[in-house]
């Protein structure tokens, strides 16, 4: 059991998150943050295995993870 | 004669291009102008804007704190120029991007243009400043409709025609908005 | 559950003025990790250079000084030679370090000052609107090599990391990326090492990030990942160049 | 009337120096002023000249010591910390009396300082931050098309009396735009360099110096230096002047303020007060005279810079104490509007004498 | 009395920095005044400082604004070229609010210059080499006794400015030996400085800049930057005068040339005519006030200078133009003669007023 | 009997302002000789540091500049722009070429400006009064290392004719030393194949030679050149580290 | 009281040592005085020399044009010197490395030593400086000979006392060279 | 037949000519000359074999050699 949650205002969209997750399950969002930005966003936290990839490379340090 | 806007927005509206045509066409006719950005160390993030000044005589200070008009294509911009503007002067609001309930001076002449969604059912949403342009140039007269949409070849001597006339379109719309004051059809 | 993955303490929370995906967001983000993985926050004092990472002061929960450009080996040798038991680190762009800082980080490498450099190395200058670096590429075209960098006027890419390492006084020299995530986890542990080996006082220790600068590449930040790897690794090799193991060299 | 162009002033500057035949350019980046090194990156091959983006100011500055000895008209360009890392170069040109542009776009300091505009380095330009006993030739345009014409004025003078000539701007005339007239450089071509190091082919081998041992040489090279700077006052004061007879207070105000200050007196002029502007084009050498005779008849004198008083030393040591002397500025960046102006024109006409 | 020792005055002015309390040194080598660093070199280990030869200049002013801002009272010496190098980091450090001392032993300029005794730096010293809107405080002795004792005077007064303090003196001061008295130096310790990085330990973290963006703050800080120079100007200002009251004729003068001027005083006065000497001995702050009333009631000065001309520009800046001005200068290693100065006095005796 | 040693025509007749048996004296004379061996006396401009041989406008019959303290690879990079078809070379000593002038050095060898640059390596600031030079030796006591030179506090020995072979733009980079007669010889080649380079246009060439300074070393001339032989070369290793032989690299 | 001398030689002779020796005995006999020595970029060739005031009261200029007295150690010394010295002042030259008839002024007080044959018969022609200042000093009375040999220890802490009873030995027959004007013998 | 010629004026009496020369023909002059140097000088001038090494080896530039 583990989860990610994204700061949807401090994202700023790059992207990197989306190709860094093992299990595809980050995307990006069709909505503007109040930076101007389509943040990401966690499609599917269920599968979420809490690997942390995508925190680690956010560099906007925008993720945290739970496990 | 003697005029200055100031235009301002996000980087990529387009605002500083928008200044550029204003002031080549004043410069055309023969008028005296200046051209003042204003940017940060930073090179993104904030807004972008930029100072128009447009007179018949020497012009004196590029630089204005208290403009005859200003252009604001969104929000932070609005909040920083709108109290700028002299009183029973001109100020045009981009409401696609803007809530206009935010505005507050009462002593000022507005023109509430949804500059974005015209420009996105004239097939592109870039145009916003084109169509901005076209509803300022109509609104103050400050330089000739007919000689901006005559001048686009010759300023933007590499882009395909069709890039021509579609901005051409853009700026007619937006003139044709503020003549007839609120209502747009494409 | 529980927070297996938050944002280093050493590192205000705050929003960065940085461009989106560019890693010197990353590389704060290292910096502080390491900080607080020695639990060295109270007795670090950052030095920055100018470049887009001038505003280090505003992003790092410890104490900090903005150097001029070019000089932050310089100030750094003063802060530890009056502070010898702090952790003193310079965070360098590659218009500073490489170009306009040539003489003093050479010098500080070469006296062994137990500091640690954080080195961004993005091929281009930043801050100022993408001029040439004495890292760009030969053939990349920046705003003042609108024809492509030619070495027969412009001169080659540098090496840092290499030409350090050939230095006595330097304990650790290595070049890491951060254009993925397998990347960022080496990069993590080499910025560990350099705070270690600083705090063992074993000489001047020397990390090179390469980063992407996406608004002066003009590219999207994710193909701005893949031209790291594909463009800038090839001729920036990764690897460690140098690595003292002995705290009573020579 | 020659056709008009719209540009921005950093880029008139750069095209003033092709126009004066300039063909080197040796800097390294700095805001403001790096449309400059960046349309000359792409101009200069063209034209058979050579760009050459220097690791460092020092860097730069040495290149065109080089270029200059080897006989070529050649510039840099900065802005505040950039120019401070230039001083002992220019010191040793003015030494060894070599010709060159040296242009700052001013930034904020002391320090980094933002790139809001400013005047606060006119000390360090017009009264050497290098070390010894020399002056750089300071040139202080106020609009786009005098940033094309005094470049190709500054080679000219420098090349004159073989000292490095500087221009000396603000952000603001960096990066406005303004229609510009790209007049043809006249027939006046750089004027010959018999001291250049070309080889010594069919002549002595010749050296550029600094150093001067024998008993009197040093003095007497100080000397000959100082005979320049001298000729310089006498002959090559540049100014604009408006209203300098039948004003109350006469401004005194050079480069972007000036531009201000026109509003202002524009506005004053409305409000029935009659206020002259002294317009210092050369600040090395500074107008003097007319500053004095203009003080002298029209008694008060308002200052405006944007520091926090430089210039105004050059206009106390131009007039007699009887003269009112106000000075306003606003340093950092803050930029004096013309509403400012206006309040200080009244202030000054109110005041009483000292 | 206590005991004398006979002193070079370049290790007379190592010594006041020990005895100062200051425990650092940076620098790199320039005669003349390498017997600073290599005083320090040996002394400074001893007792628990640092010396390091620095690779450059830049090196060096950019290590004392490290230990500076470290907390640590910190000195850097070098001469002209070395000194024009240093701008960019000076101008840093008045930006940045830190103090430290920067010994300038003059050289001739421009260029690389000799190494005979000349006051060509006193604009650089006094009118900012660096850029911006800033000032150094400015010592200059003229004794060993001054090197000694105006070394420590500089460390004070840089520190209760937080702003960088010069020590500005020529080859004959480095150079020469005079009987010295080493006082100890009193309880009066080096303020405490919560302003350094320390490490953020029981406290918020703090950093030192010069660089402000957001709106006017860049512009405030310009003005308080300002107001430490106004308060400098009222409340230290330091000089010497003698004979203010009945002379006939005063002459300016400072470090070296003031102690010739002694001596043509003397020759004068044999000849009955009474000449008084106002010596700056701060040179920023200039001592205006009592130049201006000196002069008002003399009416009669006579600046000498070894140079074309600088501090009598601050000379006149502070008198009344009824005042008749004379300047008598030497530039490039002369040196005025007594004699040279006795005849200046006499023809200013002789001129009629302007 | 014909004349089969004398003056080079380069070298202008008169006395030098050098020590007895300061070796600042061979080195002009190698310069001299180069010159005058490939005919290029009317087409070659000399720079010179400031250091002992700031002089050299007295002693060489070409044209030449005296560049501020370490500048002189910009100032001769100025020149040979102007003038590709003309001979530049500067001459510096340790303290002008590897302290203070390391930034130039560098970028110039980076940037590959043909020019030809005779470095002279006396371990000490020969004019300044035998201060350390960042080529002095550990142990060695100078002015300003009374104690003897100490890594710690002063850094390590730094050898530019290895750290330049690593630039791409250096196309000749070799150590040489002047201490008797052989070694001299040895010497003569190594300068006269850098102005050779220089001709071919190959890039940076680069001759570094040791040098004793008796006076501040404070030894007879003849002890200071066993100094030379029997301390520095063991730490400053004699040999070629680069040479091109291809005009159309990279 | 005032006075003022000018020591010159070539690099070697002992002459900065010289000017020191009398610059500490002025002060020890509480006047005031000033050592002030000429050096040039170089390190080596040429002249050393130093100039040494002594007075009673405060020392304005440490540099003299026109100096009481000299004392020129070599040829070069002499040429630059012997034209300063001030009517009816005093010249001590070393006659040991310069030909008498190479003195010119005739309205001054000379004193010919032969500094370095004398030194060379105490011993060591490296005391010549020594033997000069014992002249001088006698000649002059401007310090106290006495002085000056009780300090000789003090000068030199770590050297040997032969080495000290070497220098007060040469002080002494330079003294007695002096007053007995002319004939010398060890 | 060869010969050097040795500027006697010229010469700063370093001795790496005395050194250089391998059939020891160059010696120390006892009498300084005009520099205040005592020079080097030919000791033996039929016994050189014009190899130029003294010559090679001056830094002054004093020697001439003659085949
Ligand atoms: C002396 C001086 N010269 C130039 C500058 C302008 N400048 C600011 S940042 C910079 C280079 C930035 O590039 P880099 O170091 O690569 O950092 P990046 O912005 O890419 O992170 C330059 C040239 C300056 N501030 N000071
Ligand atoms: C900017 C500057 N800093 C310092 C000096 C003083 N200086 C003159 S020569 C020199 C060093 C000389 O040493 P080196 O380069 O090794 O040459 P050498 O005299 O040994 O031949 C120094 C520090 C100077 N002239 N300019
Ligand atoms: S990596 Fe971070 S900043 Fe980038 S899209 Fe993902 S959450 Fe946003
Ligand atoms: S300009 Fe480049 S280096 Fe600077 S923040 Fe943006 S992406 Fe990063
Ligand atoms: S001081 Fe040293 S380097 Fe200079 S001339 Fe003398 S021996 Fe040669
Ligand atoms: S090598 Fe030259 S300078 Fe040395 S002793 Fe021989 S001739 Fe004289």
């Amino acid at each position: 059991m583990a989860k990610i949650i994204i700061d949807r205002n401090r994202c700023k969209g790059c992207g990197f998150c989306v190709v860094a997750c093992p299990k595809d399950l980050i995307r990006i969002d069709k909505e503007l943050n109040i930076q101007g930005y389509l943040p990401a966003m966690i499609a599917d936290n269920d599968n979420c295995t809490g690997c942390a990839l995508c925190a680690e490379v956010c560099p906007d340090v925008a993720i945290e993870v739970y496990k | 004669m003697y005029y200055d806007v100031i235009m301002a927005g996000f980087g990529g509206q387009g605002i500083m291009l928008m200044a550029d045509i204003l002031a080549l066409i004043a410069m055309k006719e023969g008028k005296n102008v200046t051209w003042m950005p204003s940017y940060g160390v930073e090179m993104r993030g904030g807004t972008a804007n930029c100072t128009v000044v447009v007179s018949s005589e020497e012009i004196g200070s590029p630089v204005t704190g208290h403009p005859y008009s200003a252009i604001v294509m969104n929000e932070p911009s609005l909040l920083k120029y709108e109290p700028m503007v002299r009183p029973k002067g001109f100020l045009l609001l981009n409401t696609s991007l803007i809530d206009p309930e935010k505005t507050n001076r009462k002593d000022i002449d507005k023109l509430l243009l949804p500059a974005n969604e015209m420009a996105q059912r004239l097939g592109n949403s870039q145009m916003a400043n084109m169509v901005a342009m076209g509803a300022f140039i109509e609104k103050t007269k400050i330089v000739s409709l007919e000689l901006a949409i005559k001048l686009l070849p010759e300023m933007f001597p590499n882009r395909p025609s069709s890039f021509i006339s579609n901005n051409s379109r853009a700026i007619e719309k937006g003139a044709e908005f503020a003549s007839n004051g609120g209502d747009f059809s494409v | 559950m529980k927070k297996v993955f938050s944002r280093p303490k050493s590192l205000v929370d705050c929003q960065t003025h940085f461009c989106p995906g560019c890693t010197h967001g990353t590389a704060h983000r290292l910096v502080a990790d390491a900080i607080d993985h020695f639990g060295v926050r109270e007795k670090t004092i950052g030095v920055s250079g100018v470049g887009c990472a001038v505003f280090m002061y505003d992003y790092f929960a410890f104490d900090a000084i903005e150097a001029p450009h070019g000089r932050a080996p310089a100030v750094a040798t003063g802060i530890k030679r009056v502070h010898p038991d702090k952790i003193v680190f310079t965070y360098q762009g590659d218009g500073d370090l490489a170009s306009i800082g040539t003489s003093e980080i050479i010098h500080t490498a070469n006296r062994g000052e137990s500091i640690t450099v954080i080195f961004i190395n993005n091929t281009v200058y930043g801050m100022t609107g993408g001029q040439m670096a004495p890292t760009t590429l030969l053939g990349q075209k920046t705003t003042t090599t609108p024809y492509g960098r030619n070495f027969r006027n412009d001169g080659y890419p540098i090496r840092m990391a290499e030409m350090l390492a050939t230095l006595e006084g330097v304990a650790y020299s290595t070049r890491v990326s951060m254009h993925n995530a397998k990347e960022v986890l080496k990069a993590k542990k080499a910025v560990r090492k350099a705070f270690e080996m600083q705090i063992a006082d074993m000489g001047l220790t020397f990390v090179e990030l390469l980063s992407a600068c996406h608004t002066n590449w003009r590219v999207k930040p994710l193909e701005g990942q893949k031209r790291v790897e594909e463009e800038m690794i090839p001729y920036f090799t990764l690897g460690v160049f140098k690595e003292r193991k002995e705290k009573d060299f020579l | 009337m020659a056709e008009k162009t719209l540009l921005k002033g950093n880029i008139a500057l750069a095209q003033g120096a092709i126009a004066a035949g300039c063909r080197y350019y040796f800097g390294y980046p700095i805001t403001p002023q790096n449309d400059i090194p960046e349309y000359l990156s792409a101009e200069l091959p063209k034209i058979g000249g050579t760009f050459i983006q220097a690791e460092s100011e020092l860097a730069s500055i040495n290149m065109v010591m080089g270029a200059s000895a080897a006989g070529a008209r050649v510039m840099t360009s900065s802005s505040g910390p950039g120019i401070s890392l230039m001083q002992e170069g220019m010191s040793y040109m003015a030494g060894s009396e070599l010709p060159a542009l040296v242009v700052n776009v001013m930034r904020v300091g002391p320090g980094l300082g933002g790139i809001a505009p400013t005047q606060g380095d006119y000390f360090q330009a017009t009264r050497g931050g290098g070390h010894g006993d020399y002056f750089n030739i300071v040139l202080a345009p106020a609009s786009v098309q005098e940033m094309f014409g005094l470049a190709i004025k500054a080679f000219d003078l420098s090349d004159k009396y073989r000292n490095p000539a500087m221009i000396l701007c603000d952000a603001v005339l960096g990066q406005m735009k303004e229609p510009v007239i790209l007049e043809e450089r006249g027939a006046e071509a750089p004027p010959a360099r018999p001291w250049a190091l070309t080889g010594a082919k069919g002549r002595k081998p010749q050296f550029l110096k600094t150093l001067y041992l024998s008993d009197g040489e040093q003095e007497a090279h100080n000397l000959e230096l100082k005979g320049k700077y001298d000729l310089l006052r006498k002959e090559d004061v540049l100014f604009e002047g408006k209203g300098l007879d039948d004003s109350e207070v006469v401004i005194v105000a050079f480069g972007t303020v000036s531009r201000i200050v026109k509003t202002a007196i524009q506005m004053a002029g409305d409000e029935g007060i009659r206020v002259g502007l002294i317009r210092p084009i050369t600040l090395f050498p500074f107008p003097a005279e007319v500053v004095r005779r203009t003080a002298k008849k029209i008694r008060r004198v308002l200052v405006v810079e944007m520091n926090t008083g430089q210039m105004v030393e050059d206009v106390r040591l131009s007039i007699e104490d009887k003269v009112k002397l106000r000075f306003y500025g606003r340093p950092g960046g803050g930029i004096p509007t013309p509403e400012d102006v206006l309040r200080e024109i009244k202030v000054t006409l109110d005041e009483k004498g000292f």
